[in-house]
């Protein structure tokens, strides 16, 4: 480098943000494409439910009763002679609701108990990490039959109960990254610059912990919406008419010789999502992971 | 490294797998030793004749308690149990029961008259708090006793003569007194047994432990492990041992009615308690098929709340009850595993046949809808059915939902509570339509019609009619014959039903898997089951190939 | 003779962005009984060359694309794993840079120290563990038999460089290889870990293969010196004679790196800007046990415009005294005035505004930058918070400072770590001046980086220290570096100040025997560099 | 290390207190009470059975009589199965399920380190990607589509295991073990394989590979013990997992466990009994909490020792 000389560069700087380069790293890891594409398929096929939907959603035939996949109806029919494929669809809705909501629950809530905890250590610290671990002594599956024996079944109340249950590991996880990035010189050179805690917190370190949040919320979802099948087939989740993947899973594995199709359809379809879930966290996770190149 | 480690790996997985072969088959072995394996459907809560309640239960209580009379396995007519012969007074109200010299506990020790007072006493007493002592209402003084209104048992109608002799006397005639007698809540204990243990309302004591416990029916109880097995075995001091085949039964608490059948199936039981729907067509397509059906006295209705609009008005009962198809009903949702219902009392119940006086006419159903203010559902406020999380229930309610909507163009609800919150709606009537299945506790109309006397206890719709409730209270237990009685009955139930409180949806039938090496259990309209009559034939085994 | 040869070895590394020529076509010759050094600076491609011989480089990415390397009659490239294995720790030893890291914290020092012997020789276990504390005597460890049962985070950085040389040497192996020994270690005892390397060397008559970046380090005790710079060997042959006369320009331009500059003769300065009185900082890790002493009881005064070197090993309280200053750590006692203002007193809104004319530059390139702002945003970011600039010149602003340290205003818009750790170094410069601080608290801003670019950012925190009036607080533990660059020294052992005074009366007549000890154990200053 | 446990357990009981408090007015709160039931009770009756059962003493009384007889190690009597102690359930039902457990986790263990340290060895190749596509499965399959699946293939059609029950035939307790277990193998490898990555990437594995020590040797004496801690840390957690996802699997399989007990409790307001299922849980959650961070901790030498010297 010569000598500092005072000549100005005019080229327009033009904003290249962090996102913008991630997506440039994920395009090229081509499994985090494949799998962004599908989760988009599915999102988009579920949301679509009404309009696309090939039968009307309760639209029952008695007669019928539950016939294999056939030209009139691609995925077969339920016992009830309802079309499966409006039914997975109805049930995706559900289904990726309660992993979306109940995990961003646990998301937001986790983030910001464990980074004030791991922020603030000392006392406060200890304190917020006992509360962390009596909540983790709790046989929870336990409260969230209760609650739902208790007040009824209705589907906030289910999404804030998962969301409840998960958000203990997210903030133990965070903890730990607020932690180690605390030591960083450059949280010190923000304070010696002046800025205020809450500002260092949300400006410099939890930026910086975006990779392990994103590889836990692509093992939150997976969790969440097996939780919600597994209340739902001991009969405290969805409510009929209303019907999830879970829901679909438990009543299909009961006919499972008989009917075959009534099991593997809604496998299927929660399958791929967690899958196609999973590629794109790996995906984000390796794009938004900024290595610093030694030499 | 690597290849050399997986596959050794591999191989000392698949050698444990097959090293364990599965085990020997309870069914096989069973049939060898003369034991029966009984899919039993869940863990009973008790065997204390006057504390349990529930049909895992019943099972078990029958075999090791006997009556005073016993139901005939076919006709269900009553015969001699501890009792060997007994007389009815001309005008019906005393009964005089004559205990068999050989009926003993199996300790030894004869049943006396004495043992039945003290028992109907512990029965009826309030702490007890025995579910069934309405049971024994008929006899004088039994309700007021059991209320806690008079405290001295001595006034209630029954009385040891001596050791041999029983007299009991009854408010007014009851001719289905004698069924009552096999009715679990109505068997006598060992009261020493008893008293050794507790006090004798006491329900916390220890004397039904297999080691403790004394009993006077065809088995005793040998061995019980909590939601494992139970474990009873031949009586060698019951009076009738000789026409006893089985050498003892294994109960299991197969709750989960889809594994049931794969234990069934798989050969470790003998009988099942149940089974899951969507296997019935596979397995009435086996030859001598394992699968046995027979009507059970019992009726699934809908309770309506006539104080609720718009079920308020009785021309959209009709219609809701008109709209209904049971045939496509019963044959597709339930299989063919019910019979269509059109009111309250299951046909053929001792010769007595219900009224049916209404079947599946959809144009009168949306004619009485428009009559009613609701031309084509316009207008309709919408209803709400209101049941207990339960597979069947959601089928049936899913199924009649979309009926209503197809054929009256009404839109209707469905909310599914948890068991305890559904008891709850319904006693304090914050309903509008709820699923209700009524089981006869013995066969006679008069169980199934004393459900809507006015302030019955069990009458949650809000009909009420005094002359139909005279019918029954009065004129019915004074008819001279049995024909004159179901007259009255019959005019009654058609009475009730013209007024449609109900919604009357199928008769139930009595639905489990029968190995075929297992003879002697009967089909009758109770499903009540008497092992002293099962026979195991050793060399049958289970050929489920279909025609 | 020869002991080991390289011909036209190649190493290429094939990574996401293309493929990167490490090592090309480079021949070195290690003679028995000598000490031959590998000179280069990070990225020059001097540790793979080494690595690659003994297979330790993993193949993915890595790729050997030609040459020969002779040893003991064999060419270790074509070597099966197997035979390189056997080779492994037993003919050749390695020792690495980091002793903090290169040994296996789970086990004991025993375990770990037999192992090779267990590995590669048929000795009982019994007879490898009295071998083994014979090695620890040789290197120099008292209490052998308690050190056997250890772990290594009971030691000290030096004793675990000497395990790590007592591990590589226990098979009496005819080659040692040394990656960057003492660059971790504190110059003390850097000078006693070179003198043992150079002593075992001679007694044992291996030959040993020295990698530094530092040609002040080997100037003493290597034989032979090779040059790298970029994958490439630019020059070779005896080290006198590569000194006094260097062929290659990047030799000159390593030589004249060298921070060598006498003393500047003191000029004091009148006004005092900070002034501390028997200030202590001391850790509690928890209450019962008693506290570390970081800082115990110091005082002095530093004056405006000046810049006050404070030199001291690791341990010493160094920086640990720069954090109190500028109120990073909490202190336990005494008081520090900033311009006459009392640190400990001041509220948190005057606090931040104070912020403003107190700075600091960290030691580790890598960590001091958030990873995730661009060069932009982190310029920019105090200038807002102290709305030295509105947003609209905020573009020229952030393009005035990175001109002045050296930066093109194109890199605006890339992040951390796309520059090399002398860049990333500029930014953090850069990112303290941009508020004109009165006062700059520089710890160790050049220790970790290659010694050319040392040079480079020393000088530029000297003209931006004229050119902006700052007073400069600059802790460092390279005697030579603090010589170049400050008005007055500061000397600090275990807390506690040990002399303070002009650079040029410290360097030549220092009153305290600590500081003695740490002149006489500057690297290569008996010889004299071109 | 002694004094660090005492400390734990110490801390664990107002844990425990709390959950029991929660646990005892939420199950109150709930509509419906144990005796109510389809067939009408006469009022009389209902009274003389909760004075029984001593609920008709006011809630506070209810809770304090509660803890008493919780001091002395008794949960009081059933509601639902007169004549039996809760005690007395739980103790046929807990060892079952801790049983189930303790088979499922050590399935999970072995199958999921063993899955993590292949594909750690030969990152993103096919030794990479086929066992953590496995893993991927495991953790999208629930254990009700899973229980009948095996049950189908191994128990009905090669009739290899038994299909239900617990201890009565041989290897009848294999299909439900590796059932509950599944997910947690998916979970363990997923995390074996980030630690032993996480370890090998270490300047001492290259110390290690430089003193000529085989692949083998590198990973089992050096890279195995530290790259397994966050494992053995997720063990606690996990073990709380299990004993609700043993609900599911014990009505598969007709286990005789606290699952099927805890869910019936539930329905029928047993009050004693969930509060007898909820304490016996989470006690055992708590041990097995403190198992799992002591044995972290003893694996660090550089903690095991501060444990022993500090505290």
């Amino acid at each position: 480098m010569s000598s500092p000389t005072h000549h100005l560069a005019e080229e327009d700087i033009e904003a290249s943000s962090l996102w913008r380069d991630a997506r440039l790293r994920l395009q090229k890891n081509h499994l985090a494409v494949v799998g962004a594409v599908a989760l988009v398929i599915v999102i988009l096929a579920v949301s679509l439910a009404p309009w696309i939907a090939p039968y009307e959603y309760d639209a029952q035939d008695l007669n019928l009763g539950a016939t294999a996949p056939s030209a009139a109806h691609w995925f077969g029919t339920d016992i009830f002679g309802r079309d499966l494929l409006t039914q997975i669809l109805y049930g995706g809705r559900i289904s990726l609701a309660v992993g979306f909501i109940a995990t961003a629950v646990a998301l937001i809530i986790g983030v910001s108990w464990g980074s004030v905890a791991g922020y603030c250590g000392g006392r406060i610290d200890a304190v917020m990490m006992r509360f962390v671990d009596v909540l983790y002594a709790l046989p929870f599956m336990i409260f969230i039959i209760l609650l739902m024996v208790v007040f009824g079944r209705n589907m906030i109340l289910l999404f804030l109960a998962i969301g409840a249950v998960e958000w203990l590991t997210m903030a133990r996880i965070m903890r730990t990254q607020v932690q180690s990035l605390k030591q960083k010189e450059f949280v010190e050179a923000a304070t010696s610059t002046g800025l205020s805690p809450l500002v260092i917190l949300y400006r410099h370190i939890i930026p910086n912990a975006v990779g392990p949040m994103i590889v836990y919320t692509t093992l939150t979802i997976p969790s969440v919406m097996l939780l919600e099948a597994f209340l739902s087939f001991l009969g405290l989740g969805i409510q009929p008419p209303a019907t999830s993947w879970g829901l679909l899973i438990s009543y299909g594995a009961e006919t499972m010789e008989e009917y075959p199709w009534l099991l593997i359809f809604p496998g299927a379809a929660l399958t791929l999502t967690l899958f196609s879930l999973n590629f794109l966290g790996d995906g984000l996770r390796d794009a938004l992971d900024v290595r610093g190149s030694k030499d | 490294m690597r290849i050399s480690y997986s596959s050794t790996l591999v191989a000392l997985l698949a050698l444990t797998l097959s090293a364990c072969g599965g085990g020997e088959k309870n069914v096989v072995s069973g049939n060898a030793t003369g034991y029966l394996h009984y899919g039993n459907g869940a863990e009973p809560q008790g065997i204390d004749p006057h504390l349990v309640t529930g049909v895992p239960e019943s099972h078990i209580v029958r075999a090791l308690f006997e009556g005073l009379a016993v139901k005939n396995p076919i006709t269900l007519e009553p015969e001699p149990g501890v009792a060997e012969r007994w007389e009815i007074s001309p005008d019906g109200t005393v009964y005089t029961f004559f205990i068999n010299p050989q009926a003993k506990w199996s300790n030894g020790e004869p049943v006396t008259a004495s043992d039945y007072v003290w028992s109907w006493e512990r029965a009826l007493h309030p702490e007890t708090g025995s579910l069934y002592a309405y049971m024994l209402f008929p006899v004088v003084n039994a309700e007021k006793f059991a209320s806690g209104a008079i405290d001295d048992f001595a006034e209630v109608g029954i009385k040891s003569l001596d050791a041999q002799t029983l007299r009991i006397s009854l408010n007014a005639p009851t001719p289905y007194f004698l069924q009552l007698m096999d009715h679990y809540s109505t068997f006598a204990v060992h009261p020493e047994t008893v008293l050794k243990f507790g006090g004798m309302s006491d329900r916390f004591t220890l004397w039904t432990r297999p080691e403790n416990i004394v009993s006077n029916g065809a088995f005793t109880l040998k061995e019980w492990s909590l939601n494992r097995q139970i474990k009873v075995e031949k009586n060698p001091h019951y009076w009738d041992k000789s026409s006893v085949a089985l050498e003892g039964v294994y109960f299991y608490p197969t709750e989960n009615v889809v594994s049931e059948e794969r234990m069934f199936r798989s050969e470790q039981l003998h009988v099942t308690q149940g089974i899951p729907l969507g296997k019935i067509p596979n397995y009435r397509a086996v030859q001598n098929s394992p699968y046995v059906q027979a009507p059970y006295l019992g009726t699934y209705y809908y309770l309506i709340n006539t104080k609720k609009p718009p079920v308020d008005d009785v021309r959209v009962r009709k219609a809701l009850s008109y709209a209904i198809d049971r045939d496509t009903l019963t044959r597709t949702v339930l299989r063919d595993t019910a019979i269509p219902a059109y009111s309250i009392t299951p046909p053929d119940t001792l010769g007595y046949n219900p009224p049916k006086l209404f079947s599946f006419d959809p144009e009168q159903a949306r004619a009485l809808l428009a009559e009613a203010g609701y031309p084509d559902g316009q207008g309709w406020p919408g209803l709400e059915i209101t049941y207990n999380t339960n597979e069947d229930h959601r089928k049936i309610a899913v199924a009649v939902q979309q009926m209503w909507k197809d054929e009256l163009g009404i839109d209707v609800s469905i909310t599914n509570q948890e068991w305890k919150v559904y008891l709850n709606t319904v006693s304090q009537g914050e309903f509008q339509v709820a699923r209700r299945g009524w089981i006869g506790d013995y066969v006679d109309a008069n169980n199934f019609l004393d459900l809507f006397l006015a302030n019955g206890g069990n009458n949650n719709t809000g009909y009420a009619n005094a002359e139909f409730d005279d019918i029954i209270l009065n004129q019915a237990p004074k008819a001279a014959s049995r024909e004159e009685r179901y007259q009255l009955f019959f005019q009654a139930e058609t009475m009730m039903m013209q007024e449609m409180p109900i919604i009357p949806f199928y008769t139930y039938t009595s639905k489990r898997l029968i190995h075929p090496s297992v003879n002697g259990i009967y089909p009758n309209l109770m499903d009540s089951l008497n092992l002293k009559y099962v026979r195991l034939d050793p060399n049958q085994r289970l050929d489920l190939t279909t025609e | 003779m020869s002991l080991l040869t390289v011909k036209d070895l190649s190493v290429s590394f094939v990574t996401r962005n293309g493929t990167v020529q490490a090592v090309q076509s480079v021949n070195v010759e290690v003679k028995e009984n000598a000490l031959t050094a590998i000179i280069g600076e990070s990225g020059s491609g001097k540790s793979v060359l080494c690595y690659a011989l003994l297979g330790l480089i993993p193949t993915p990415p890595g790729r050997i694309d030609g040459g020969e390397a002779w040893f003991a009659g064999q060419d270790l490239l074509t070597l099966s794993q197997r035979d390189l294995r056997r080779v492994r720790g037993s003919q050749i030893g390695m020792v690495f840079q980091d002793p903090m890291t290169s040994l296996n914290p789970f086990l004991r020092i025993g375990e770990q120290l037999t192992e090779p012997l267990l590995l590669h020789t048929d000795l009982s276990k019994k007879q490898a563990k009295t071998r083994a504390i014979e090695l620890l005597e040789e290197v120099g460890l008292n209490e052998p038999e308690q050190a056997m049962q250890a772990y290594p985070f009971e030691f000290s950085g030096g004793m675990r460089q000497r395990v790590m040389i007592a591990m590589a040497l226990i098979n009496e192996p005819k080659l040692l290889i040394a990656d960057e020994p003492t660059t971790a270690l504190d110059a003390t005892i850097q000078a006693q870990i070179l003198d043992l390397i150079k002593s075992l060397q001679t007694r044992r008559g291996i030959g040993v293969l020295f990698i530094s970046h530092d040609l002040a380090v080997v100037a003493e005790i290597a034989d032979e010196i090779l040059v790298m710079e970029k994958g490439n060997a630019v020059e070779c042959g005896n080290t006198q004679a590569v000194i006094e006369n260097p062929q290659h320009d990047y030799t000159k331009k390593l030589l004249a790196s060298i921070p060598s500059g006498a003393p500047r003769n003191y000029e004091p300065k009148p006004q005092t800007l900070l002034s501390v009185e028997g200030l202590k900082t001391w850790f509690y890790t928890n209450a019962k046990t008693h506290p570390v002493r970081a800082v115990d009881d110091v005082s002095f005064a530093i004056q405006k415009g000046e810049v006050l070197g404070l030199v001291g090993e690791s341990g010493s309280g160094k920086s640990t005294l720069g954090r109190s200053l500028l109120k990073l750590v909490n202190i336990t006692e005494g008081s520090v005035h900033f311009d006459g203002i009392n640190l400990s007193t001041i509220n948190t809104p005057d606090l931040k505004a104070l912020r403003r004319r107190m700075q600091m530059i960290f030691q580790d390139p890598y960590s001091s930058l958030n990873p995730r702002m661009t060069v932009f945003d982190t310029l920019a970011e105090p200038l807002l918070l102290h709305n030295l600039v509105n947003r609209a010149d905020l573009g020229a602003a952030v393009r005035i400072l990175m001109d002045n340290v050296g930066l093109a205003s194109a890199f605006a818009k890339k992040y951390p770590h796309e520059f090399s750790g002398g860049q990333r170094q500029r930014i953090a410069i850069g990112r303290a001046i941009a508020t004109k601080p009165d006062f700059v608290v520089a710890d160790e801003p050049v220790s970790a980086l290659d010694v050319t670019i040392q040079a480079q950012i020393l000088r530029l925190l000297a003209d931006l220290k004229e050119e902006y009036g700052i007073t400069m607080l600059f802790v460092s533990h390279d005697l030579a570096v603090i010589r170049q660059i400050s008005d007055r020294v500061a000397v600090m052992y275990n807390g506690k100040l040990e002399e303070i005074g002009p650079t040029k009366a410290v360097f030549e007549q220092p009153e305290s025997a600590y500081t003695r000890r740490l002149l006489q154990a500057i690297p290569g200053q008996n010889v004299e560099f071109g | 290390m002694l004094k660090f446990i005492l400390l734990r357990m110490a801390q664990a009981i107002p844990v425990v207190l709390a959950v029991i408090t929660v646990t005892f007015f939420l199950v109150r709160a709930a509509p419906g009470g144990p005796f109510d039931s389809e067939k009408a009770v006469l009022p009389e009756v209902k009274k003389a059975l909760e004075a029984q059962y001593k609920l008709d003493v006011p809630l506070t009384d209810q809770y304090l009589g509660y803890l008493a007889d919780l001091a002395d190690g008794d949960l009081g009597p059933s509601f639902k199965y007169p004549g039996r102690s809760v005690n007395e359930i739980l103790a046929s039902g807990l060892p079952v399920t801790a049983e189930l457990g303790v088979y499922a986790l050590c399935f999970a263990l072995f199958i999921g380190v063993l899955a993590g340290i292949l594909a750690a060895l030969r990152p993103n190749t096919k030794q990479d990607y086929v066992p953590m596509t496995l893993a991927m499965i495991g953790i999208c399959m629930p254990s009700f589509l899973l229980g009948p699946i095996l049950i189908l293939v191994f128990g009905i059609y090669l009739e290899w295991l038994p299909i239900s029950g617990w201890g009565d035939l041989p290897g009848d307790k294999i299909l439900p073990s590796i059932t509950l277990g599944s997910a947690y193998a998916a979970y363990i490898a997923r995390l074996s394989r980030a630690g032993m990555l996480e370890i090998l990437s270490q300047d001492y594995i290259r110390t290690a590979r430089a003193k000529g020590a085989s692949d083998s040797r590198v990973v089992f004496k050096h890279a195995l013990r530290g790259g397994l801690i966050p494992v053995i840390a997720f063990l606690g957690p996990a073990f709380a997992g299990l004993l609700a996802g043993s609900f599911v699997v014990e009505t598969i399989f007709q286990i005789p466990g606290l699952g099927r007990f805890y869910v019936q409790a539930a329905f029928n307001r047993d009050y004693t009994m969930i509060l007898g299922t909820t304490v016996f849980l989470s006690v055992l959650i708590v041990i097995f909490n403190l198992i799992s961070d002591v044995l972290a901790a003893w694996m660090d030498p550089r903690l095991r020792t501060q444990f022993s010297k500090a505290k």
